[in-house]
């Protein structure tokens, strides 16, 4: 077994919790991964913050409609019952709280719920695109990260460094080493790596761990 | 994820004492008559839900859908802008003797309110109502030197609707202006009840022709025949 | 000639200032009168609150539809070109500034351009409807309405003693007498009927009337 | 009363130095590259117009459509949510440059501030942003407990679009997600500019399907085999 989980795992964890029948909205990049580990049984309907909901895989190369695309401008395809509706409408779906889950990647999360994942400073052009809103209104704000940066940093902290995203807005944390909820602005382990101590894992995240007394291990099929 | 349910009872059992009932229509173009009569149902044989309070463009008309409602006793106030109709008597009779509530928004206000609970807005400015007696106590404020009212959203804890088409997952087409309030109400409440002319598959309405999509529904059901409040007001029907 | 316009020539002469292709809202009642008169080769585009774009006259009796009405709750049919649309996108049009002309009925209008048009006083059942917007965002908002009450009080006066419907909103008057633009908080005389003296029209009004250099004849046809 | 134009000069003639000019599309998905482009040539030919605020979700992808507008020296500032793409060559080194302005919104605001501006609501409340570096002097309210920062709408002078079907009067479908922005700029915008796929009569379009109705445009351009922004650009083709 490996040491973390890879970025799919971590994707494939998240989608176990997705309910049958959840509208769920992944962020660009890496939570767009989820999509493809959903349980038999279980089959979550995706919304798109350019207006669609109820949309499927990815079409064959070369098959491709660009006036289809989802937020991250890759092209997609329709299932049945699918609906289209402008941005005003798309982002009321967003800020309604019309969502059941919105699964967002992340440069940190603090243990006060405060995300920072859309700017990594002052420096270049800033893009904020639909992040600042997708972080409020949905049911469940679940972040979906490697534990540690790449230079093996925390990326679950007391306090965000980096410009905010949105303020007390993520309720759940999936990583490679754990998964954690925010619960009273305290990280609260509900599962870990089997193969890891929680000293190992507190020592690799910047902010005190709350322990329940019950922590399951955190365990994702090879992919 | 079907969202059908066999039968008007069930549709509406989930509404309770006290709720905020939001109910489609523009007069009787979009009322949905059969819900509403099961509801009545429902307070007739349980005596609940009672005092609720029902937001809709009108207050009733005749002696069926909100009018029957009012006359059975069970709201306790009304959110409305045009309390009047051809046959206003079941909320007139009741407001003049003291024993309903009225909360009188203009309409363009009301859709807007409506709007905004669904659309996870708390406030908006808005122009209509200010200087006149309906903006009391609400804050103004001048943007560009013109003056404005400060309007909060209108959330609901239920909607009952009237549909024409509905799939499986709740996607809504409406019939002529009897769209109307129905795909806001349909946002703002927490909780929102269709009854459809006719429920298809997932895939047989065009998506580029969903009125309201089916993230803003929870509960379908088949009413295959529905009845027409203006026209069982011409007619003289009583629902009692 | 009669001492006063009807009705119908009230309508008939605020038709006449409607312009080819202009979108129009009619309030409920006397106002819905002004479709009948345009004049030939100018359409409007009528507009009705609850919904509907460019409708068209009544259907004949027996051929109603219940669900196609108007903001009055009539009956109404559609032109080719037609749109439906919700309450919210309807009452954008209305505040949006979208609509060219909407012409309402009065009980009273004042010098400032205040109206008064949607409560007689505090007896019986309040009702507004959409009243208090339509007096927003038109570009021109226009009364029709006979020139003096029942019992022969103006209506047009220097400020309004009914509640409000909207302040400062109105920019022209059709009365059975006289066409007046409120301009600068004053009622600018347009137009009279030119069997009436100025004083006499000065008589019977409720503010004090500014006189152009050139005063129009208000003539209507026989209707 | 046609809105008709007969070609696309004729179409963006009235756009000035200096207006604020609203785009259609969400990257490519909607973008109106004919208008974009016989706005290009005029500049080209004319010098004029210049001095541009551009509205767009987007700040331009390659050589071509907004890229090609930028490129050209025609655009002063942008107001959009997030100026990059695959190829965003043509904002960066302006904007490092210090060229070209920025106004960066949050796309459902951008969204709302475009919505509010053509339904005449001067400023709302959202919670997008609260407590970031995007809502520095922004009025803030609490409802409810909870926070929410003051946006106010945004008008253009002009929107040019891509639509689908449009009869003569102006009422318009759209093509899949292509219709995004657009049905929320036509209404912002004091002149909506649109070029069509298809033009059709009065009445060839259900009025149930009508997604922008006539009122909202102002003039009608067929475009029959309309090019599609992401295809060329990963055609690699520059407009120059």
């Amino acid at each position: 077994m490996s040491t973390k989980l890879s970025n799919a795992q971590i994707a494939w964890r998240a989608a176990q919790d997705i309910e049958d029948g959840a509208y769920v909205n992944l962020g660009i990049g890496f939570p767009e991964m989820v999509a493809k580990f959903q349980p038999p049984g279980k089959q979550a309907i995706f919304h798109t913050e350019n207006g669609v909901l109820n949309f499927g895989e990815a079409p064959v190369e070369g098959e491709e409609d660009w006036d289809l695309i989802n937020a991250g401008k890759k092209a997609i395809t329709l299932r049945p019952g699918a609906a289209f509706f402008h941005h005003a409408d798309s982002f009321g779906m967003v800020r309604g709280g019309h969502l059941d889950v919105a699964i967002l990647g992340t440069y940190e999360v603090a243990e006060n719920g405060d995300l920072a994942n859309w700017s990594t400073g002052p420096r270049g052009v800033p893009a904020v695109g639909g992040a600042m809103d997708l972080v409020h209104g949905a049911k469940r704000v679940a972040v979906i990260t490697d534990h540690v940066t790449k230079d093996g940093r925390p990326k679950l902290v007391k306090r965000c460094a980096l410009p905010l995203t949105g303020v007390g807005c993520v309720t759940r944390v999936y990583t490679s080493l754990a998964v954690l909820d925010i619960e009273d602005e305290r990280f609260v382990l509900r599962e870990k790596l089997p193969t890891m101590s929680v000293a190992e894992l507190q020592a690799v995240t910047g902010a005190e761990l709350v322990l329940p007394d019950q922590i399951g291990d955190l365990v994702a099929p090879e992919l | 994820m079907d969202k059908t349910v066999p039968d008007l009872a069930t549709a509406v059992a989930g509404i309770e004492d006290g709720m905020v009932v939001m109910v489609g229509g523009f007069g009787g173009s979009g009322a949905p008559i059969e819900l509403i009569h099961a509801l009545i149902d429902r307070f007739k044989a349980t005596g609940s839900p009672k005092n609720l309070t029902v937001v809709n463009n009108n207050a009733g008309n005749g002696r069926i859908g909100i009018a029957a409602m009012i006359d059975a006793g069970m709201v306790g106030k009304m959110i409305c802008s045009f309390p009047r109709s051809a046959d206003p008597r079941a909320f007139t009779e009741k407001y003049l003797a003291g024993e309903i509530g009225l909360e009188l928004v203009p309409q363009g206000t009301l859709a807007e309110r409506i709007r905004a609970a669904g659309a996870g807005i708390p406030a908006f400015y808005t122009p209509a109502s200010y200087g006149t007696d309906v903006a009391k106590g609400k804050p103004v404020a001048e943007f560009d030197g013109k003056h404005y009212v400060q309007e909060r959203w209108l959330k609901a804890d239920v909607a009952i609707l009237k549909a024409e088409l509905a799939d499986t997952l709740g996607n809504l087409t409406y019939r002529k202006a009897a769209r109307n309030f129905s795909p806001l109400m349909a946002a703002a409440a927490a909780k929102t009840i269709v009854q459809a002319t006719k429920i298809v598959q997932p895939g047989e309405i065009d998506p580029e022709h969903v009125v309201t999509p089916g993230i803003f529904v929870d509960a379908i059901v088949e009413v295959s025949d529905p009845k027409q409040e203006e026209a069982l007001m011409r007619a003289g029907v009583a629902y009692a």
